[in-house]
Protein backbone atom coordinates (compact mmCIF):
# COMPACT_ATOMS: atom_id res chain seq x y z
CA UNK A 1 0.00 0.00 0.00
CA UNK A 2 3.11 2.68 0.45
CA UNK A 3 2.64 5.31 -2.39
CA UNK A 4 6.11 5.62 -4.34
CA UNK A 5 6.16 8.86 -2.21
CA UNK A 6 5.29 7.55 1.17
CA UNK A 7 8.51 7.75 2.91
CA UNK A 8 9.68 5.20 5.49
CA UNK A 9 12.68 6.12 7.20
CA UNK A 10 14.12 3.30 9.50
CA UNK A 11 17.24 2.87 11.71
CA UNK A 12 19.35 1.31 14.13
CA UNK A 13 22.31 3.98 15.05
CA UNK A 14 24.56 5.55 17.63
CA UNK A 15 24.09 8.87 16.93
CA UNK A 16 21.23 11.19 19.46
CA UNK A 17 17.70 11.03 17.94
CA UNK A 18 16.91 14.85 16.20
CA UNK A 19 13.29 14.99 15.96
CA UNK A 20 12.66 18.03 14.06
CA UNK A 21 15.24 16.83 11.34
CA UNK A 22 13.11 12.98 11.50
CA UNK A 23 10.14 14.65 11.40
CA UNK A 24 10.75 16.75 8.06
CA UNK A 25 11.67 13.84 6.62
CA UNK A 26 8.36 12.34 6.89
CA UNK A 27 6.11 15.39 6.49
CA UNK A 28 4.47 15.90 2.73
CA UNK A 29 3.02 19.09 1.15
CA UNK A 30 -0.80 16.62 2.00
CA UNK A 31 0.58 16.46 5.46
CA UNK A 32 -1.19 17.54 8.65
CA UNK A 33 -1.11 15.92 11.37
CA UNK A 34 2.25 13.66 12.92
CA UNK A 35 1.77 11.26 15.95
CA UNK A 36 5.42 10.45 17.83
CA UNK A 37 6.08 8.13 20.78
CA UNK A 38 10.05 8.56 22.18
CA UNK A 39 10.82 5.99 24.59
CA UNK A 40 13.65 7.38 27.14
CA UNK A 41 16.00 6.02 30.01
CA UNK A 42 14.02 5.76 33.03
CA UNK A 43 16.74 6.89 36.01
CA UNK A 44 14.08 5.84 38.86
CA UNK A 45 11.52 3.24 38.44
CA UNK A 46 8.55 2.79 40.76
CA UNK A 47 6.13 0.37 39.12
CA UNK A 48 6.76 -3.35 40.05
CA UNK A 49 10.36 -4.11 41.13
CA UNK A 50 11.12 -0.22 41.92
CA UNK A 51 14.70 0.22 41.18
CA UNK A 52 17.31 2.90 39.95
CA UNK A 53 19.40 2.77 36.73
CA UNK A 54 22.79 4.45 36.27
CA UNK A 55 22.68 3.85 32.62
CA UNK A 56 21.23 1.19 29.60
CA UNK A 57 23.55 -0.83 27.14
CA UNK A 58 22.07 -1.37 24.22
CA UNK A 59 22.44 -3.71 21.32
CA UNK A 60 21.35 -4.95 18.47
CA UNK A 61 21.47 -7.21 15.53
CA UNK A 62 21.23 -4.33 13.56
CA UNK A 63 20.42 -5.81 9.41
CA UNK A 64 17.61 -7.76 11.43
CA UNK A 65 16.56 -5.02 13.36
CA UNK A 66 15.93 -2.81 10.05
CA UNK A 67 14.72 -5.44 8.18
CA UNK A 68 11.99 -5.93 11.02
CA UNK A 69 11.42 -1.84 11.64
CA UNK A 70 10.71 -2.14 7.63
CA UNK A 71 8.29 -4.85 8.32
CA UNK A 72 6.32 -2.83 11.20
CA UNK A 73 5.97 -0.07 8.95
CA UNK A 74 4.70 -2.43 6.30
CA UNK A 75 2.15 -3.97 9.02
CA UNK A 76 1.39 -0.04 9.93
CA UNK A 77 0.09 0.65 6.38
CA UNK A 78 -1.42 -2.56 5.66
CA UNK A 79 -3.97 -1.00 8.84
CA UNK A 80 -3.95 2.27 8.44
CA UNK A 81 -3.79 2.96 5.08
CA UNK A 82 -4.12 6.82 5.50
CA UNK A 83 -0.58 7.08 7.24
CA UNK A 84 1.91 9.49 4.86
CA UNK A 85 5.28 8.71 6.58
CA UNK A 86 6.90 6.70 8.52
CA UNK A 87 10.01 6.70 11.53
CA UNK A 88 11.16 4.21 13.29
CA UNK A 89 14.78 4.64 15.01
CA UNK A 90 16.77 2.66 17.95
CA UNK A 91 19.50 4.28 19.69
CA UNK A 92 21.85 2.03 21.20
CA UNK A 93 24.79 1.90 22.84
CA UNK A 94 25.24 3.33 26.36
CA UNK A 95 22.32 5.89 27.49
CA UNK A 96 21.68 7.56 30.16
CA UNK A 97 18.81 8.76 32.16
CA UNK A 98 16.22 11.35 30.07
CA UNK A 99 17.74 10.45 26.87
CA UNK A 100 15.08 9.02 24.00
CA UNK A 101 16.20 6.14 23.02
CA UNK A 102 13.50 5.55 20.43
CA UNK A 103 10.86 6.92 18.03
CA UNK A 104 7.85 6.41 16.26
CA UNK A 105 6.60 8.74 14.30
CA UNK A 106 3.79 8.68 11.99
CA UNK A 107 2.21 10.84 9.49
CA UNK A 108 -1.14 11.49 7.99
CA UNK A 109 -3.17 14.38 6.28
CA UNK A 110 -5.69 14.45 9.23
CA UNK A 111 -5.16 13.98 12.93
CA UNK A 112 -8.47 11.52 13.14
CA UNK A 113 -7.21 8.56 10.71
CA UNK A 114 -5.26 7.05 13.04
CA UNK A 115 -2.12 8.65 13.55
CA UNK A 116 -2.18 7.91 17.20
CA UNK A 117 -2.78 4.33 16.71
CA UNK A 118 -0.43 3.57 14.12
CA UNK A 119 2.49 5.27 16.36
CA UNK A 120 1.05 2.84 19.36
CA UNK A 121 0.79 -0.24 17.77
CA UNK A 122 4.09 0.37 15.89
CA UNK A 123 6.32 0.85 19.58
CA UNK A 124 4.24 -2.32 20.54
CA UNK A 125 5.36 -4.67 17.68
CA UNK A 126 9.00 -3.14 17.88
CA UNK A 127 9.15 -4.40 20.84
CA UNK A 128 8.33 -7.49 20.33
CA UNK A 129 9.71 -8.29 16.92
CA UNK A 130 12.62 -6.07 16.52
CA UNK A 131 15.87 -7.97 17.64
CA UNK A 132 17.29 -4.99 19.79
CA UNK A 133 18.32 -5.55 23.90
CA UNK A 134 19.31 -3.89 26.64
CA UNK A 135 21.44 -4.44 29.90
CA UNK A 136 20.55 -2.52 32.79
CA UNK A 137 23.26 -1.12 35.52
CA UNK A 138 22.68 0.30 38.44
CA UNK A 139 23.74 1.23 41.97
CA UNK A 140 23.96 -2.53 43.07
CA UNK A 141 25.22 -4.50 39.44
CA UNK A 142 24.17 -5.16 36.42
CA UNK A 143 21.22 -7.59 34.52
CA UNK A 144 20.17 -7.90 31.05
CA UNK A 145 16.20 -7.14 30.72
CA UNK A 146 14.32 -10.09 29.28
CA UNK A 147 10.96 -9.71 26.55
CA UNK A 148 8.35 -11.74 27.07
CA UNK A 149 7.16 -11.36 23.43
CA UNK A 150 7.88 -15.59 21.60
CA UNK A 151 7.35 -14.65 17.47
CA UNK A 152 4.86 -16.44 16.07
CA UNK A 153 5.52 -18.19 12.55
CA UNK A 154 5.88 -15.59 9.68
CA UNK A 155 6.70 -12.61 12.26
CA UNK B 1 28.78 -33.28 8.62
CA UNK B 2 28.53 -28.78 7.82
CA UNK B 3 30.15 -26.54 10.13
CA UNK B 4 27.58 -23.83 10.43
CA UNK B 5 28.12 -20.41 12.35
CA UNK B 6 25.72 -18.62 14.64
CA UNK B 7 25.74 -15.12 15.43
CA UNK B 8 24.93 -14.60 19.70
CA UNK B 9 23.38 -11.29 21.16
CA UNK B 10 22.40 -10.46 24.87
CA UNK B 11 22.79 -12.87 27.46
CA UNK B 12 23.95 -15.61 25.10
CA UNK B 13 27.00 -13.67 23.65
CA UNK B 14 28.03 -13.06 27.98
CA UNK B 15 28.10 -16.37 28.29
CA UNK B 16 30.65 -17.34 25.98
CA UNK B 17 32.61 -14.74 27.10
CA UNK B 18 31.57 -12.02 24.55
CA UNK B 19 31.98 -14.17 21.34
CA UNK B 20 30.09 -12.67 18.36
CA UNK B 21 29.65 -16.10 17.08
CA UNK B 22 30.44 -19.34 17.58
CA UNK B 23 31.12 -22.69 15.49
CA UNK B 24 29.00 -26.45 15.84
CA UNK B 25 29.64 -29.41 13.42
CA UNK B 26 25.73 -30.92 12.59
CA UNK B 27 24.63 -33.41 10.47
CA UNK B 28 23.49 -32.38 6.75
CA UNK B 29 19.92 -31.63 6.52
CA UNK B 30 20.28 -30.67 10.55
CA UNK B 31 17.37 -28.71 12.01
CA UNK B 32 16.53 -25.98 14.36
CA UNK B 33 15.98 -28.47 17.16
CA UNK B 34 19.29 -30.42 15.87
CA UNK B 35 20.93 -27.30 16.46
CA UNK B 36 19.85 -26.53 19.85
CA UNK B 37 20.67 -29.97 20.37
CA UNK B 38 24.43 -29.78 19.95
CA UNK B 39 24.75 -26.51 21.34
CA UNK B 40 23.53 -27.70 24.53
CA UNK B 41 25.63 -30.52 24.58
CA UNK B 42 28.75 -28.89 23.24
CA UNK B 43 28.92 -25.73 24.89
CA UNK B 44 27.72 -26.27 28.37
CA UNK B 45 27.46 -22.24 29.18
CA UNK B 46 24.76 -22.04 27.03
CA UNK B 47 22.69 -25.75 28.01
CA UNK B 48 20.05 -23.41 29.85
CA UNK B 49 19.73 -20.70 27.05
CA UNK B 50 18.76 -23.13 24.48
CA UNK B 51 15.38 -23.67 26.15
CA UNK B 52 13.90 -20.13 25.70
CA UNK B 53 16.22 -18.70 22.92
CA UNK B 54 14.94 -17.31 19.98
CA UNK B 55 16.92 -18.48 16.66
CA UNK B 56 16.76 -16.78 12.97
CA UNK B 57 17.44 -17.99 9.81
CA UNK B 58 18.19 -15.16 6.97
CA UNK B 59 17.46 -12.52 9.81
CA UNK B 60 13.41 -13.98 9.85
CA UNK B 61 12.56 -16.24 13.11
CA UNK B 62 12.62 -19.92 12.61
CA UNK B 63 11.56 -22.67 14.50
CA UNK B 64 12.74 -26.16 15.88
CA UNK B 65 11.35 -28.43 12.69
CA UNK B 66 13.13 -25.58 9.86
CA UNK B 67 16.00 -27.04 8.16
CA UNK B 68 19.47 -25.05 7.78
CA UNK B 69 19.92 -24.08 4.61
CA UNK B 70 23.34 -24.00 3.61
CA UNK B 71 25.04 -20.92 4.15
CA UNK B 72 22.22 -19.48 5.80
CA UNK B 73 23.37 -16.36 8.32
CA UNK B 74 22.06 -17.82 11.44
CA UNK B 75 22.00 -16.31 15.02
CA UNK B 76 20.27 -17.14 18.18
CA UNK B 77 19.01 -14.29 21.35
CA UNK B 78 17.11 -14.39 23.91
CA UNK B 79 13.73 -12.27 23.33
CA UNK B 80 13.60 -9.31 22.22
CA UNK B 81 13.49 -5.99 24.73
CA UNK B 82 14.38 -2.71 23.18
CA UNK B 83 12.61 0.45 23.06
CA UNK C 1 -3.25 17.14 40.71
CA UNK C 2 0.06 18.85 39.65
CA UNK C 3 2.62 17.76 41.65
CA UNK C 4 5.56 20.28 42.23
CA UNK C 5 7.94 18.99 40.02
CA UNK C 6 5.59 18.31 37.34
CA UNK C 7 6.20 20.27 34.45
CA UNK C 8 3.46 22.18 32.51
CA UNK C 9 4.94 24.12 29.57
CA UNK C 10 3.02 26.60 27.57
CA UNK C 11 2.72 28.91 24.96
CA UNK C 12 1.90 31.23 21.92
CA UNK C 13 5.13 31.87 19.97
CA UNK C 14 6.21 33.12 16.71
CA UNK C 15 9.54 30.52 16.87
CA UNK C 16 10.07 27.78 15.06
CA UNK C 17 8.98 24.68 17.37
CA UNK C 18 11.85 22.86 18.80
CA UNK C 19 10.65 19.53 19.38
CA UNK C 20 13.91 18.44 21.37
CA UNK C 21 14.08 21.43 23.41
CA UNK C 22 10.72 20.94 24.55
CA UNK C 23 10.75 16.77 25.38
CA UNK C 24 13.67 17.87 27.00
CA UNK C 25 11.96 20.46 29.19
CA UNK C 26 8.99 17.60 29.87
CA UNK C 27 11.25 14.52 30.54
CA UNK C 28 11.93 14.20 34.37
CA UNK C 29 14.16 11.18 36.02
CA UNK C 30 11.18 8.85 36.48
CA UNK C 31 9.85 9.52 32.56
CA UNK C 32 9.98 6.68 30.29
CA UNK C 33 7.70 7.79 27.57
CA UNK C 34 6.06 10.75 25.30
CA UNK C 35 3.45 11.08 23.46
CA UNK C 36 3.66 14.39 21.12
CA UNK C 37 1.40 15.43 18.77
CA UNK C 38 2.11 17.78 15.84
CA UNK C 39 0.07 19.95 13.29
CA UNK C 40 1.19 21.10 9.87
CA UNK C 41 0.32 23.72 6.94
CA UNK C 42 -1.27 21.37 4.72
CA UNK C 43 -0.35 22.64 1.05
CA UNK C 44 -2.88 20.66 -0.61
CA UNK C 45 -6.18 19.32 1.48
CA UNK C 46 -7.65 16.08 -0.41
CA UNK C 47 -10.70 15.73 2.44
CA UNK C 48 -14.14 17.76 2.13
CA UNK C 49 -13.62 20.73 0.07
CA UNK C 50 -10.49 20.12 -1.76
CA UNK C 51 -7.91 22.68 -2.33
CA UNK C 52 -4.56 24.32 -1.94
CA UNK C 53 -3.07 26.58 0.16
CA UNK C 54 -0.28 28.98 -0.24
CA UNK C 55 -0.13 30.12 3.85
CA UNK C 56 -1.37 30.10 6.97
CA UNK C 57 -1.83 33.43 8.83
CA UNK C 58 -2.73 32.51 12.60
CA UNK C 59 -3.62 34.93 15.07
CA UNK C 60 -4.11 34.39 18.69
CA UNK C 61 -5.97 36.29 21.82
CA UNK C 62 -2.36 35.42 23.66
CA UNK C 63 -3.26 35.94 27.46
CA UNK C 64 -6.29 34.22 27.23
CA UNK C 65 -5.06 31.67 24.65
CA UNK C 66 -2.09 31.10 26.94
CA UNK C 67 -4.35 30.42 30.09
CA UNK C 68 -7.01 28.54 28.29
CA UNK C 69 -3.86 25.83 27.22
CA UNK C 70 -3.39 25.81 31.13
CA UNK C 71 -6.68 24.93 31.71
CA UNK C 72 -6.46 22.14 28.80
CA UNK C 73 -3.27 20.65 30.75
CA UNK C 74 -5.13 20.81 34.17
CA UNK C 75 -8.42 18.71 32.67
CA UNK C 76 -5.56 16.39 31.36
CA UNK C 77 -4.04 15.97 34.78
CA UNK C 78 -7.11 15.59 36.28
CA UNK C 79 -8.03 12.74 34.03
CA UNK C 80 -4.85 10.70 33.36
CA UNK C 81 -3.20 11.45 37.00
CA UNK C 82 0.09 9.04 35.96
CA UNK C 83 0.97 12.02 33.45
CA UNK C 84 4.35 13.88 34.62
CA UNK C 85 5.19 16.67 31.77
CA UNK C 86 2.96 18.49 29.82
CA UNK C 87 3.64 21.42 26.99
CA UNK C 88 1.29 22.87 24.59
CA UNK C 89 2.82 25.36 22.18
CA UNK C 90 0.87 26.91 19.50
CA UNK C 91 2.96 28.74 16.93
CA UNK C 92 1.45 31.89 14.99
CA UNK C 93 1.63 34.78 12.15
CA UNK C 94 2.06 33.65 8.86
CA UNK C 95 3.48 29.44 8.19
CA UNK C 96 4.10 28.09 4.82
CA UNK C 97 2.98 24.24 3.96
CA UNK C 98 4.85 21.48 6.19
CA UNK C 99 5.50 24.13 9.10
CA UNK C 100 4.37 22.41 12.29
CA UNK C 101 2.67 24.83 13.76
CA UNK C 102 1.19 23.37 17.26
CA UNK C 103 2.39 20.68 19.42
CA UNK C 104 1.01 18.72 22.38
CA UNK C 105 3.69 16.68 24.56
CA UNK C 106 2.65 14.44 27.35
CA UNK C 107 4.97 12.50 29.32
CA UNK C 108 4.93 9.76 32.08
CA UNK C 109 6.83 6.74 33.62
CA UNK C 110 5.35 3.69 31.21
CA UNK C 111 3.95 4.24 27.32
CA UNK C 112 0.16 2.29 28.95
CA UNK C 113 -0.91 4.64 31.14
CA UNK C 114 -2.37 7.12 29.26
CA UNK C 115 0.44 9.23 27.08
CA UNK C 116 -1.19 8.85 23.95
CA UNK C 117 -4.85 9.28 24.95
CA UNK C 118 -4.17 12.35 26.72
CA UNK C 119 -2.18 13.81 23.76
CA UNK C 120 -5.05 13.37 21.84
CA UNK C 121 -7.29 14.82 23.90
CA UNK C 122 -5.04 18.02 24.20
CA UNK C 123 -5.57 18.56 20.48
CA UNK C 124 -8.91 17.99 20.64
CA UNK C 125 -9.37 20.61 23.25
CA UNK C 126 -7.04 23.08 22.26
CA UNK C 127 -9.02 23.05 18.91
CA UNK C 128 -11.94 23.90 21.04
CA UNK C 129 -11.40 26.47 23.50
CA UNK C 130 -7.78 28.22 23.01
CA UNK C 131 -8.64 31.19 21.40
CA UNK C 132 -6.30 31.00 18.17
CA UNK C 133 -7.71 31.54 14.67
CA UNK C 134 -6.01 31.06 11.18
CA UNK C 135 -6.80 32.45 7.56
CA UNK C 136 -6.04 30.16 5.02
CA UNK C 137 -4.44 31.95 1.93
CA UNK C 138 -4.73 30.42 -1.32
CA UNK C 139 -4.16 30.64 -5.09
CA UNK C 140 -7.38 32.16 -5.61
CA UNK C 141 -8.09 34.11 -2.45
CA UNK C 142 -8.33 34.38 1.65
CA UNK C 143 -10.69 32.58 3.62
CA UNK C 144 -10.67 32.65 7.55
CA UNK C 145 -11.09 29.21 8.93
CA UNK C 146 -14.34 29.12 11.00
CA UNK C 147 -14.54 26.61 14.14
CA UNK C 148 -17.57 24.92 15.19
CA UNK C 149 -17.40 24.48 18.70
CA UNK C 150 -19.43 27.01 21.19
CA UNK C 151 -18.11 26.35 24.47
CA UNK C 152 -20.11 25.83 27.41
CA UNK C 153 -20.32 27.66 31.06
CA UNK C 154 -17.13 26.90 32.93
CA UNK C 155 -15.45 25.98 29.80
CA UNK D 1 -23.90 54.79 30.84
CA UNK D 2 -20.36 53.05 30.91
CA UNK D 3 -18.09 53.17 27.82
CA UNK D 4 -17.04 49.99 27.37
CA UNK D 5 -14.40 49.02 25.51
CA UNK D 6 -14.62 45.32 23.46
CA UNK D 7 -11.41 43.31 21.66
CA UNK D 8 -11.54 41.60 18.72
CA UNK D 9 -10.07 38.94 16.66
CA UNK D 10 -10.04 37.30 13.29
CA UNK D 11 -13.39 38.26 10.97
CA UNK D 12 -14.45 40.55 12.99
CA UNK D 13 -11.43 42.88 13.51
CA UNK D 14 -11.55 42.61 9.58
CA UNK D 15 -14.81 43.63 9.23
CA UNK D 16 -13.96 47.05 10.94
CA UNK D 17 -11.08 47.45 8.95
CA UNK D 18 -8.25 46.19 11.25
CA UNK D 19 -9.30 47.85 14.39
CA UNK D 20 -7.89 45.90 17.77
CA UNK D 21 -10.95 47.17 19.70
CA UNK D 22 -14.45 49.26 19.35
CA UNK D 23 -15.73 50.95 22.24
CA UNK D 24 -19.56 51.24 23.25
CA UNK D 25 -21.60 52.70 25.27
CA UNK D 26 -24.05 51.05 27.77
CA UNK D 27 -26.21 51.60 30.55
CA UNK D 28 -24.74 50.29 34.24
CA UNK D 29 -25.50 46.78 34.82
CA UNK D 30 -25.77 45.87 31.06
CA UNK D 31 -25.22 42.23 29.97
CA UNK D 32 -23.51 40.32 27.36
CA UNK D 33 -27.03 40.74 25.36
CA UNK D 34 -27.18 43.83 25.70
CA UNK D 35 -23.68 44.65 24.25
CA UNK D 36 -24.77 42.59 21.47
CA UNK D 37 -27.59 44.70 20.83
CA UNK D 38 -25.47 47.77 20.79
CA UNK D 39 -22.77 46.59 18.68
CA UNK D 40 -25.37 45.80 16.30
CA UNK D 41 -27.26 48.62 15.83
CA UNK D 42 -24.60 51.08 16.22
CA UNK D 43 -22.00 49.37 13.64
CA UNK D 44 -23.72 47.77 11.15
CA UNK D 45 -20.21 46.20 9.52
CA UNK D 46 -20.62 43.67 12.52
CA UNK D 47 -24.05 43.13 12.92
CA UNK D 48 -24.11 39.67 11.30
CA UNK D 49 -21.82 38.61 13.66
CA UNK D 50 -23.09 38.91 16.68
CA UNK D 51 -25.47 36.21 15.76
CA UNK D 52 -22.41 33.28 16.13
CA UNK D 53 -19.74 35.38 17.98
CA UNK D 54 -18.04 33.80 21.04
CA UNK D 55 -17.58 36.55 24.00
CA UNK D 56 -15.23 36.64 27.10
CA UNK D 57 -15.29 38.28 30.14
CA UNK D 58 -11.52 38.84 31.64
CA UNK D 59 -10.49 35.84 29.41
CA UNK D 60 -13.26 33.43 30.19
CA UNK D 61 -16.17 32.69 28.02
CA UNK D 62 -19.53 34.47 28.91
CA UNK D 63 -22.99 33.92 27.77
CA UNK D 64 -26.27 36.40 26.94
CA UNK D 65 -26.99 36.57 31.19
CA UNK D 66 -23.60 37.44 32.04
CA UNK D 67 -23.61 41.22 33.53
CA UNK D 68 -20.57 43.11 32.50
CA UNK D 69 -18.59 43.86 35.32
CA UNK D 70 -16.71 47.14 35.74
CA UNK D 71 -13.13 47.44 34.49
CA UNK D 72 -13.24 43.86 32.95
CA UNK D 73 -10.92 42.71 29.80
CA UNK D 74 -13.88 42.27 26.92
CA UNK D 75 -13.50 40.42 23.85
CA UNK D 76 -15.27 39.55 21.16
CA UNK D 77 -14.45 36.69 18.43
CA UNK D 78 -15.82 33.73 16.15
CA UNK D 79 -15.53 30.04 16.82
CA UNK D 80 -12.13 29.13 17.41
CA UNK D 81 -10.17 27.35 14.74
CA UNK D 82 -5.90 27.01 15.77
CA UNK D 83 -4.14 23.81 15.45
Amino acid sequence: MQLPNHPTIFSITEEELDLDALLDSITLHSTGAAAIFTGMVRGVTSRGDAHETVYLEYEAYKPMAEAKMKQVADEIRARWQTIEGIAIVQRIGRLYPRTPTVLIACTAAHRDTGVFEAARYGIDRLKEIVPVWKKEVGPNGEEWVEGDYIPKPGE
Amino acid sequence: MTRVKVLLFATLRERVGGAKSIEVDLPDGGTIRDLKMRIAKNIPALEQNMKSVLTTINREYAFDEAILPDGAELAMFPPVSGG
